[in-house]
């Protein structure tokens, strides 16, 4: 399996075109590669400005933010993973998890929503550790470790409770009635609104979203540690015996996965008001193609938090505006599939083209 | 003798701005080796690469047994004859697959083979075709992934050989081969020649070069500089032609002896090793060279943190010395850039400049941010004083000739002021111009460390040396000062007893 | 003539906002939706949060900022409803709650009564079967119509002690029915003297009859289940089918009665708190009889099934039938 | 990390008197990788029948089987794109879209069987090979290919029903009702079952899986197409550079893929009786973890057809001996995850620490 996409240049088609005009053709392709996904996502706006009623306008747009918040935020976490040549399929039931743990500690522990958060990040933490862990000290494959770990959470989340969804009320299984509940501070995560030009405009969410995306963006662009965590997902052998301490990389990378990804979890619970056995079945999915679309943008071909944060919002952009356009479900399913393999197929037989015909 | 192979007339070749091969035109005449030589970045892989149907060509002909050739995939030029081992080692061995199927793929892959594997032939004709390479005591049933790089290239070659070619392509074949191993391959070059193969042989190497070259073409700027044939071949003009000027004589002035900096005391580098003791000073060049698994890469592993020795006590300025990772050698001032590049050492998604300043990351800019003007200029500074070709310091690394990347990964080392600077097999596919260039930086920037070189071909041992350790069998055999020194000497001390050292070496392997 | 604001129609807008849309239920809910809005000639918005609780209370207030006049919440949980509900009701809208209580006053219930179709099924299995069996039961907790009907099978074991619960199983794994038969299957290989399975949603039916049949069981189980499709009754008609009863409400006659309610309240008039669908016990023998293949047939044979007339006013437009 | 703890991988002449007792060690250690998983599977076989009434005995043997029949025969397609460095996400989905082509093409075109199973496979073979060509021509890269894949047809399957389930007797769009009629000799694929020593023994799903299994073993070990699949898996440049032609290879994996994932869906299609709108979300994930844990099998730690039954089977097993033992569902996703990744983490460990300290 392999995520790297670097085209192959060995395996050349051989495009035998004249070389006169090739400057400027060349760089008419170096622009389609770089901002042909942009592109498409502006066109897409626009259409929708112009056909779905509703759509254009500031509310709208938060909305979408705050419809893709959840999973952004899971799928920079799964960048970084992605980023050191990993993969973390856990990131879903981690969220969930997290979800079910913030719960469980203010509707029957009874405790503050400091303590709540502090539990949650630590547990995202410590699962990420367990998956690095096995990763490099085990050598257990990343995409079977990271699965034996969703699946052992995604029962995991439901023994305390034996399988019930965990809410203010609720009969636990003693027989005792759930008295705590859910701590305002907490919930104002998910549902506070601050006002930005328009009253209640901003989600808490929302701001999370950006804040993280901007941090993750600048943490593997910026700093050396990012920049090693690259160098290790193109040669993990190279990057060793460049004396960087690829364990401990890799085991971050998977840390910081497993803490966003409780992050996510926790917001999803102030969203929900309470631990819901039902809900997040998705994070995982969406999470991993938005982390994926983003090898397309800017033509950037490998993993990177400003491109997952478009394809997150690419993947929200189009949702929105199907149902605005009064689509029914399954054909949103269908588009969404449909706009998306065109878009890749667009920007990666171009940059194939760009480094192959030679 | 006279038959005309291969003709090859104006091939033209650009990568985007970068016009690599100029009408570029050579005849390959059958029975014949045509050496190839020219710097680093001539364009000599990417006339192979046209020729063995990697890359398309962008203008020109190819005739090939009189017949027009224009091959568009590699398996086209195979069956038409052309049999190429390509320069990256990698390029040519399936690691997760074992020796056999190594050795037979190109049978495999044709239709003729039909469906079913025969095991029991293909692990016979496997045999075969490695006996021939002098490989025969290598397991087929070994997967290559076992096996060190001068096997891989071993295997590479001999499934070339085994193919009855018509024109076999050899791009660097002895880069990471002993002398020992080198004699096998040139024995089988003479009888494929003998029987009517042309053979085009890229090296850098000369004694390669003198040992089995039957005409000589110099290659300068993507064009043919001169061709040298007759019997008495004007080397010199080769070299000159391939490089546009004379190349000067080295000469090397051995410091006095500067402060000890690394000792070994009684190493044993395996358990059942001889132990030795080494001391490497300071300003001191020290080459280590020796047989393949005469233990050279053995003795970098331990003092680069990645192996402990079995026995004995490391020093550097005088405190103990025991790394655990690379992380460690570095952080105490020990470098080492390593044999085979493309594993161990090119990072393929970065730029040349991001190669570069890998290891050494914290030092550019403050925090942990990268300082990215700080960090382009140090590559620049490398490319002049390494003079690299290429474009800029934001050339993909996988762009450079392999000569070129080379020199990125000894920059890599150089940029920095090191204790201990360990060089494994540092001039792999360099130009002898660029070995020169780097002979020198080397000893230029030798002041206030060690540096330990580790080497198979000898002439590369004498032009940087100030002193010359023989390895074998995991420890120092035999010490030379690298002046007026005797070679053959030197040969004997390398060598050992032939026969014996052969069996040895597979059983460190 | 419809009162206003419905006598202009063409301008009054409402919008269904959904948590679950996969499966012929939820279709069906929808066409039922779909019928009685163009009876009445409004415009119909659908909002799919496919079960993201979290986004259906963002299409709530987005149905706000398109200034919808009414508002049909199906399914969700009520603690990331109640909220959005109350601002849509703060912005004016009129709303119902299909299956999902909000909390609010003001917002109607529109229920299917999951407790009683539970009831019911286990009546008839009791009526079947005399009150000593030994039952495997499917169940998966947290999933809210299931929630409820569970309390009918506590009920039901509490007030029958002959009736024993041998094996509990269920798993919402896709394809549901299939996943659920490799359990039932495993089941019965370790409790074949289960006599009555109670399967109360009819994909976990499915699933157990499947598992039974392969078991060749099928003259020694009987299968009791809730909701029906034309796939259900064509399994319940098969010769010597083990699957005996399920009741059901008609998902498209509950959507329906979820517009109507609406509509009252758009026109100023109130369909009380509680619009409570009636479910209809449909057993195997009532389908041979009326020789029934489909849903079709069910409703003409069934009319209690095809009709509710619940949330009924006089001047309410009803979907041709 | 030590030079000398260096086990001898290649046989050399030398006679070594040291080398005695590493050489006894290290075959202990080969022996636990090579027999490690087979033993934890032989295990849960005893305990389960020690302690789950009715599991031991050939029906349940048989049911067994029956249960991983269409998740093992998707696993093995997995494996094929595994073997070429690929990865498959999109086989849930064409399994039930399979499975909906069958129940459409009966039920509401009314053809034959055969047509049926003709349609089917065509339109397995047909995603694989576009799925295929979207990875070797456009170099989308597979897992973002695959996934695109997945959604589009995740809602293409429903378009046609309006995300309905197809079943005889069921309305369609236009308001009339389908007549057509599952073909009992279709029916006859999920359900029959062949006599052998007991009556009724063995299900026809299970003769698929085990001959669709010595398939594919054959194929990949034996013949020369599955060896050169394994080259191309495992270093593709060299392997183009031998003449392999690697697109067609990668194409056929894929195609290969595709077209078992659609038996797969028509065995599903046969048990249920009906066009059933499911995700395959779950078949895509139980595949996978089957085909993942065939690495553990026979310490191959590459994929491979035999392991990937080995898979499936022991997932299965653990799954049908809890339900036995009466354990609730989530129980078993937690034992499932907690079981998987001991088990690879003993396979995993091991092996890496033979293949050592370089
Ligand atoms: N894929 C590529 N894309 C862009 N430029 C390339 C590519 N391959 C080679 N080049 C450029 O072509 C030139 C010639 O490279 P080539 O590999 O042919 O050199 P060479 O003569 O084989 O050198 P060496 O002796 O170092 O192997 C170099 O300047 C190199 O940067
Ligand atoms: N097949 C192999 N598998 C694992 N490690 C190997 C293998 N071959 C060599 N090594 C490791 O490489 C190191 C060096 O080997 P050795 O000392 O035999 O080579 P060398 O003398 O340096 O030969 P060369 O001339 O190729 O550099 C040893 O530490 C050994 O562990
Ligand atoms: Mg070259
Ligand atoms: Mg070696």
């Amino acid at each position: 399996m392999s995520v790297d996409s670097t085209p192959d240049q060995t395996t050349g088609d051989g495009s035998n075109t004249e070389a006169l005009p090739r400057r400027k053709r060349a760089t008419l392709v170096d622009h389609s590669i770089r901002y042909g996904f942009l592109g498409l996502l502006l066109g897409l706006i626009v259409f929708f400005s112009i056909f779905a009623s509703g759509f254009a306008g500031p509310r709208s747009a938060v909305f979408i933010f705050q419809s893709v918040a959840i999973t952004g935020i899971l799928a920079l976490g799964v960048t970084c993973t992605l980023v050191v040549g990993g993969f973390d399929l856990s990131i879903g039931s981690v969220a969930t998890s997290s979800m079910m743990l913030a719960a469980y500690m203010m509707v029957i522990f009874e405790q503050s929503a400091f303590v709540t958060i502090v539990a949650c990040l630590a547990m995202g933490a410590f699962i990420g550790l367990i998956n690095g862990l096995l990763i490099v000290k085990t050598r257990v494959p990343d995409l079977l470790a990271t699965l034996g770990m969703m699946f052992l959470l995604v029962g995991l989340q439901r023994i305390p409770t034996e399988g019930r969804s965990i809410a203010t009320g609720m009969t636990l299984p003693d027989g005792s009635t759930a008295e705590g509940t859910f701590s305002p501070f907490f919930l104002a995560m998910g549902r506070h609104r601050i006002d930005l030009v328009l009253e209640d405009l901003i989600p808490v969410s929302v701001i999370f979203l950006i804040v993280i995306g901007i941090l993750v963006w600048i943490f593997l662009e910026m700093t050396r540690h990012g920049r090693l965590m690259y160098a290790i997902g193109s040669n993990e052998r190279a990057a060793s015996l460049t004396g960087t301490n690829v364990n401990n990389y890799k085991i971050m990378a998977y840390m910081i996965s497993g803490t966003l990804a409780s992050v996510g979890g926790m917001l999803l619970a102030a969203r929900l008001g309470r631990g819901d056995i039902a809900s997040g079945t998705n994070l995982l999915l969406d999470a991993v193609a938005a982390a994926l679309i983003g090898f397309a943008v800017l033509g950037a071909a490998k993993p990177n938090a400003f491109g997952t944060a478009m394809g997150a919002l690419f993947v929200g952009i189009l949702l929105q505006g199907l149902t605005m356009m009064n689509a029914p479900y399954y054909t949103q399913d269908f588009i969404k599939g449909f706009v998306l393999v065109i878009a890749l197929v667009f920007t990666f037989s171009l940059s194939a083209r760009k480094a192959g015909s030679h | 003798m006279s038959t005309l192979s291969c003709r090859i007339s104006a091939i033209d070749k650009a990568f985007g701005e970068n016009r690599v091969l100029c009408k570029l035109s050579l005849d390959l005449p059958a029975g014949t080796v045509t050496a190839l030589m020219g710097a680093n970045g001539a364009g000599k892989s990417t006339l192979v690469k046209i020729l063995s149907g990697v890359h398309a060509r962008d203008g020109g002909s190819i005739e090939l047994l009189g017949a027009p050739f224009a091959p568009a995939t590699p398996s086209q030029a195979i069956r038409a004859g052309v049999v190429t081992v390509h320069q990256n080692i990698n390029d040519g061995v399936i690691p997760d697959l074992d020796v056999a199927s190594n050795l037979m793929i190109d049978q495999l892959a044709e239709r003729q083979y039909g469906f079913m594997i025969k095991r029991a032939r293909l692990l016979a004709e496997a045999r075969r075709v490695a006996a021939r390479m002098g490989l025969d005591d290598i397991d087929v049933r070994t997967p290559v992934s076992e096996l060190g790089v001068a096997d891989r290239q071993l295997i590479a070659i001999a499934r070339a050989m085994a193919h009855e070619p018509k024109l076999l392509i050899l791009d660097e074949p002895t880069s990471s081969l002993s002398a020992a191993e080198a004699e096998r391959l040139f024995a089988l070059i003479e009888t494929l020649k003998a029987h009517g193969v042309a053979i085009l042989y890229i090296s850098h190497r000369m004694s390669d070069i003198r040992r089995i070259a039957d005409r000589v073409v110099s290659m300068r700027d993507g064009e043919i500089s001169g061709v040298f044939e007759g019997p008495e071949i004007d080397y010199e003009g080769a070299v000159q032609a391939m490089l546009g000027h004379r190349m000067t004589e080295v000469d090397i002035t051995i410091p006095p002896a500067g402060q000890p900096v690394v000792g070994l005391r009684d190493v044993r580098l395996k358990a059942d090793s001889p132990a030795f003791s080494l001391d490497l000073g300071d300003k001191e060049i020290v080459v280590v060279t020796g047989l393949l698994g005469s233990g050279k890469t053995a003795l970098a592993q331990a003092l680069f943190g990645m192996a402990s020795p079995y026995a004995g006590t490391i020093t550097l300025d005088g405190k103990p010395f025991a790394p655990k990772s690379p992380g460690d050698a570095v952080r105490r001032g020990v470098f080492m850039s390593p044999k085979d590049r493309a594993s161990n050492a090119v990072i393929q998604d970065f730029d040349l400049a991001r190669n570069m300043t890998v290891p050494f990351l914290s030092r550019y800019g403050r925090l942990a941010f990268i300082d990215r003007r700080k960090e382009r200029r140090t590559a620049q500074d490398m490319i002049d004083a390494l003079s690299i070709v290429c474009q800029s310091e934001a050339d993909g690394i996988g762009t450079l000739s392999g000569g070129n990347q080379q020199k990125v990964m000894l920059g890599r080392w150089l940029a920095q002021p090191s204790r201990l600077l360990i060089l494994d097999e540092p001039f792999q596919g360099v130009d002898i111009r660029a070995r020169r260039d780097i002979g020198r930086k080397i000893r230029e920037t030798a002041r206030d460390r060690a540096t330990l070189v580790l080497v198979a071909e000898l002439d590369e041992a004498f032009e940087i040396a100030d002193r010359i350790v023989v390895f074998h069998d995991h420890a120092a055999a035999a010490e030379f000062r690298n002046e007026n020194i005797d070679v053959n000497a030197v040969l004997a001390a390398v060598t050992g007893s032939p026969a014996d050292a052969r069996g040895k070496s597979r059983q460190a392997a | 003539e419809m009162p206003a604001p419905l006598d202009n129609p063409g301008d009054v807008k409402i919008a269904l906002v959904r948590y679950l849309s996969t499966g012929d239920f939820f279709q069906a809910y929808l066409s039922g939706v779909e019928a009685q809005a163009e009876a009445l000639g409004v415009d119909l918005r659908v909002f799919d949060s496919r079960q993201d609780a979290a986004l259906q209370a963002d299409m709530v207030d987005q149905a706000i900022a398109l200034g919808v006049d009414g508002i049909v919440i199906q399914h969700g949980l009520t603690e990331s409803m109640k909220e959005a509900a109350q601002r849509a009701v703060d912005a004016g809208i009129k709303v119902v709650a299909f299956d999902v209580n909000v909390e609010n006053e003001a917002i109607p219930q529109i229920e299917q009564s999951d407790y009683l179709l539970g009831k019911l099924a286990l009546e008839q299995a009791i009526e079947d079967n005399g009150n000593e069996w030994k039952a495997g039961y499917v169940y998966v907790p947290g999933i809210a119509p299931l929630d409820r009907r569970h309390v009918a099978w506590e009920e039901i074991k509490e007030a029958n002690p002959g009736i024993e619960e041998v094996a509990q199983m269920g798993t919402l794994d896709n394809p549901i029915a299939n996943s659920n038969a490799n359990q039932a299957r495993s089941v019965l290989q370790a409790n074949p003297d289960i006599s009555v399975f109670f399967a109360p949603y009819n994909e976990f039916a499915k699933g157990v009859k499947i598992a039974v049949d392969e078991a060749g069981m099928s003259s020694d189980v009987s299968i009791y289940s809730a909701d029906v499709s034309t796939a259900d009754i064509a399994q319940m008609r098969e010769p010597g089918s083990a699957w005996k009863a399920t009741v059901a409400t008609n998902p498209a006659v509950v959507g329906e009665v979820s517009v109507r309610a609406l509509a009252m309240m758009l026109a100023g008039e109130d369909p009380g708190a509680q619009v409570i669908v009636p479910p209809t016990l449909i057993t195997q023998a009532f389908l041979n009889e009326n020789d029934i293949s489909n849903m079709e047939d069910l409703s003409a044979k069934l009319p209690q099934f095809a009709h509710a007339d619940v949330a009924m006013t006089d001047w309410m437009p009803l979907p041709p039938r």
